[in-house]
């Protein structure tokens, strides 16, 4: 028996543990070997390269951290004719391609491109990066385009469609509502909050564009929360994510009702988090003899 | 690259601002480069914290040596290291400086962008004539090398020790500049260089959060202003071309 | 000359420093003058008392504070009998009132009790709390009824009027921009966040009511975004909160645009934020020999 | 109720978890009750986290005892200090036991209840006649008193402390009890108490983050079911007439 299975829709997962779009990328074969994952999500590709915003783009706060990337990529053509294929030559998990649009239209063309790639499991959309102007965000914060957009692209697949929200909207279990009704067969949150931080000695912004997106250990309780509210409103998966550290942390989110997490920013500060985490929580589960689905959504108040 | 962690075989303070630690590995030695970097924290310090980047200053008998001014949060952590704490490090990392034979070089270095340099002449010397020439802005921020310059004239020549390399390049014959310094101090160099015609190859420093390429967050600009490309300091550098970055959008 | 002097819409303030409603209270004239208070908020009080929330109600994060106190307060009555009588009597600074009503009319009328007030130099209205189902919340995520609030409020009283926003919304500005044509003096942000904590070891939540508010150092960025988009986008003079612990973090917001800020949980953790805090920023503003209001609103990028 | 900082007098451990900081301040020591608690930091550590409540467990000659459980990140925190760190106190806080003369009094308390009521007995002994029980888990959880009770009966008698209680009220003539430990102890006492018509005062626990009675965080439920008032343990309490409490909302 494998007490770490999990799914997320049309995905059956070995292990719950995937990574955070951005956060990651086959460099890290260098510590480990990439197949313990649960599934591999990449950074999020666009349909034409990306520069991505000026420097600087990174800070780190003093309880998480500050990131102003702009989805610099080199667009979906090169991801399909180098990336994917190097990726596929060292990773055999089911990898989910992130990705991210302009238009229904433009996310839609990449959707029916992607399809063709038998080695693509799913798709993670990202409605919800702050970093862009008009990339993705102005279709995370409204119900409507939301559902729109997701039936749109539940059409013309039948792969996992992850629809992935942002933290920084006032309902976000409606948004998670209409992308449930509109085909999608998980949910991933939460993106990055909206953050700043200016150096109080020279009044500059530490990220150049200013507002920027935040994340790590201090939006774990936001996550957290997200994660609750989704899980025990709707009957669609999780996949959860925001300052998961360690499997302690990823405990949390399966109690209060995640399917699977995504390790982010504490790649950064453990390049072993990922297997550690399989590991630590994989002990825990044998030693009180329990599977992680006798745990998922039963926090107790 | 690797992820090791390693006891501090020496914790050496040069002033109240600067020390250095040494670490042993002899497999992390061999393959070291001048110009690579690591990043580093104090293994029990808080896990939840990025790393520092900290270029290699010297690589002798399995040694790694790591020259590190006490700056901020994260150096400050290191500067509390002694004798058998432990270091938790990733690298090498970066390209490091693209080594060369039988050439007229300049070595220029500002501040902290000291180190790298000392390994790097290490490596040069006697295949190459080298002249290092090294700003700091006082006497406390001033190492060992042939032309000293400080800010505060409390040693050495007052002033920029960009002034001294023209001084220098005006003289001619030179063939290649290596420079690692803060980025006004770069800027200048690669003027000077360009305008004397000289090879110059810089380190550029950033904010980095994974130090191995995947984060797109240590960025310089590169290519020219109407088309810019954002390339990582700490997978396609940290050492450039000089002729590589688009200084104007620094 | 008072280098420190601000102002906040009707109000002129000895020094920018206040305090985070429901963090604070007479008690800290134990550690020191409560004078010294650029103006003093009163915990939210509503029309009739409130008997708040079942424990736990607290829990520290490792980044932050998670409360759900649900505005547990004696209603307006003893709060005009009782509480304000006796904080006038040890404190001289402006009393601000920070209130709640659940209609618009309860609002309206407190605001006309409360009008026969001399103490009192202005109002808090919260429409922000996250730990009332009913109270509240409800109206500060929508421009149009927090305009509707504004203007019934505005034109009721020519005291200062500051509307205190939530930072859980989809867009911080179009509210606050709201409040602003409605009549309301300045802009308080931000309120709580929706936050969440699970005990990994028995898969209970921490706070009794599940979800609750999210303070201190981990919400500093988010709070700092909030104000510089609203300083920056509004006239409207802005009371900062969120994550202030010292006279650097004050720094970080008067940059970002903010006329005077508030000092929440960091109360608790230092009992004597308050007079530090002041001290702190008056000696720097003298080694640099500059205003205040030569640092409101400069922040570079 | 002071802000000080004041240097650690003596470290003292009983055992791996249990450990008692010594503080000298004459002022304090001659305000601080039976009952009363401080909230506690160490000086030296992270100035954004919240302080823990630690009764006092002793004051003697100017002399203030804190008898502490290393528990979690705070008490571990707390576990690291020696003679001469400085601790970061407010206190004293709450309203203390009410003192009583002539009277045959039972004290319980179980685990981390015991310290506050050693220097109860102090105030009381010699004035009343005291029979203090005291329960733990294991030896470990044990300390000196009257009678003693373990869970895994390591030690003294095995099984809850409230088995003694009920044993000994059974025999009557006991006019007060004084208790303090986990709720789930606590609620067992009161129905002990009730049940053979004992007054009872308890301690009660909450979460803090205040200390001082601002932030209405640390409340227990008193009245009645239909009519529940929060109180909050830091102001109101720790101290509460049994009879206040609504146990059944616990
Ligand atoms: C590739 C690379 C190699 C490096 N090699 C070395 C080395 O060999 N020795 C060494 O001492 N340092 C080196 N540095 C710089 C070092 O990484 C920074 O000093 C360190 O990250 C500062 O971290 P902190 O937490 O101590 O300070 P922070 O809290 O991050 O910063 C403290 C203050 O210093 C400023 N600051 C931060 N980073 C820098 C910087 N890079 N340059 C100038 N000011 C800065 C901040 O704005 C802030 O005001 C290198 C950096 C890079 C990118
Ligand atoms: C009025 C009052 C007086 C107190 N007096 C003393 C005293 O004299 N000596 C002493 O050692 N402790 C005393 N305590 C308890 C002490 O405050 C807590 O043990 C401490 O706050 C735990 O903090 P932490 O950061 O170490 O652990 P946390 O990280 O907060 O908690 C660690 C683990 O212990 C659990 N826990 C937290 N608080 C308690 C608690 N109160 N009871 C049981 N489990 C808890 C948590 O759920 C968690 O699982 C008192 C508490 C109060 C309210
Ligand atoms: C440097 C960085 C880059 C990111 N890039 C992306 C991205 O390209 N696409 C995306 O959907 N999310 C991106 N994110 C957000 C993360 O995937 C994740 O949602 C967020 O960081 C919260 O998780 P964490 O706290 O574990 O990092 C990025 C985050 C960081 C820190
Ligand atoms: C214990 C607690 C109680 C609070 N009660 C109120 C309240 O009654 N009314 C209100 O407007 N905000 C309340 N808040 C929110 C604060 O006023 C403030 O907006 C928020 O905590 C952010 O500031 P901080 O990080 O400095 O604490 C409360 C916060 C805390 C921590
Ligand atoms: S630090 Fe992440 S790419 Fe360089
Ligand atoms: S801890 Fe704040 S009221 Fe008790």
């Amino acid at each position: 028996m494998n007490r770490l299975q999990t799914s997320l829709g049309t995905l059956t997962m070995q292990n719950p543990v995937t990574v955070a779009s951005g956060t990651y990328g086959a460099e890290f074969g260098a510590f480990y070997d990439l197949n313990c994952l649960g599934a591999y999500v990449t950074k999020t590709i666009t349909r034409y390269p990306k520069q991505g915003n000026p420097p600087p783009r990174l800070y780190e706060t003093e309880a998480g951290l500050l990131n102003s990337i702009g989805l610099q990529n080199p667009g979906l053509d090169i991801f399909l004719s180098n990336t994917l294929p190097e990726l596929s030559a060292v990773c055999s998990a089911p990898i989910i391609v992130s990705f991210s649009g302009s238009t229904i239209d433009e996310f839609a063309e990449m959707l029916d491109i992607m399809e063709q790639e038998p080695r693509i499991s799913g798709y993670e959309v990202n409605i919800s990066c702050p970093n862009v102007e008009k990339e993705g965000i102005a279709f995370g914060v409204d119900p409507d385009t939301v559902h729109s957009l997701t039936s749109r692209l539940a059409a013309l697949t039948s792969k996992e469609l992850i629809i992935k929200l942002s933290p920084n909207v006032t309902d976000v279990v409606s948004i998670a509502r209409a992308a449930a009704t509109g085909g999608a067969t998980s949910i991933a949150l939460i993106n990055t909050l909206l953050g700043m931080a200016i150096d109080w000695k020279t009044g500059k912004s530490r990220i150049k564009r200013g507002v920027s997106g935040y994340s790590g250990l201090a939006i774990k309780p936001v996550a957290l929360a997200a994660t609750y509210k989704v899980a025990s409103a709707l009957r669609i998966p999780v996949l959860a994510m925001g300052g998961i550290y360690d499997w302690k942390d990823a405990l949390e989110f399966f109690y209060a009702g995640a399917s699977a997490v995504a390790i982010g920013t504490a790649n950064f500060a453990n390049p072993h988090a990922v297997p550690e985490l399989i590991a630590g929580l994989d002990s825990y589960l044998q030693e009180r003899d329990v599977s992680l689905s006798d745990i998922i959504g039963t926090v107790q108040f | 690259m690797e992820n090791r962690i390693l006891r501090v075989e020496k914790a050496e303070w040069l002033n109240d601002d600067y020390f250095i630690l040494w670490i042993k590995d002899e497999q992390l030695a061999a393959t070291t480069q001048a110009g690579q970097f690591y990043e580093l924290r104090k293994y029990s310090s808080d896990p939840h914290r990025l790393r520092k980047p900290i270029s290699v200053y010297n690589v002798e008998k399995n040694f790694i040596g790591f020259f590190i001014k006490k700056l901020g949060r994260g150096t400050t952590e290191l500067a509390t290291m002694k004798k058998g704490d432990e270091l938790d490090l990733v690298g090498p990392l970066g390209n490091g400086f693209p080594l060369v034979e039988s050439q007229k070089i300049a070595l220029v270095s500002g501040g902290i962008g000291y180190p790298p340099l000392w390994y790097l002449r290490r490596k040069l010397a006697g295949k190459n004539d080298v002249y290092w020439l090294h700003g700091g802005n006082s006497k406390a921020d001033v190492f060992p090398c042939d032309e000293i310059w400080s800010m505060d004239g409390s040693i050495g020549n007052q002033g920029y020790v960009t002034q001294g390399l023209e001084t220098l390049l005006k003289f001619g014959g030179f063939d290649l500049i290596y420079a690692c310094g803060p980025e006004p101090m770069l800027i200048q160099v690669a003027k000077v260089a360009a305008e004397y015609g000289v090879k110059l190859y810089v380190s550029m420093e950033a904010y980095m959060a994974c130090g191995i390429g995947v984060c797109h967050g240590c960025v310089v600009p590169t290519g020219t202003p109407e088309h810019i490309v954002y390339k990582t300091v700490c997978k396609e550098g940290a050492i450039f071309d000089a002729t590589e970055i688009c200084w104007s959008a620094l």
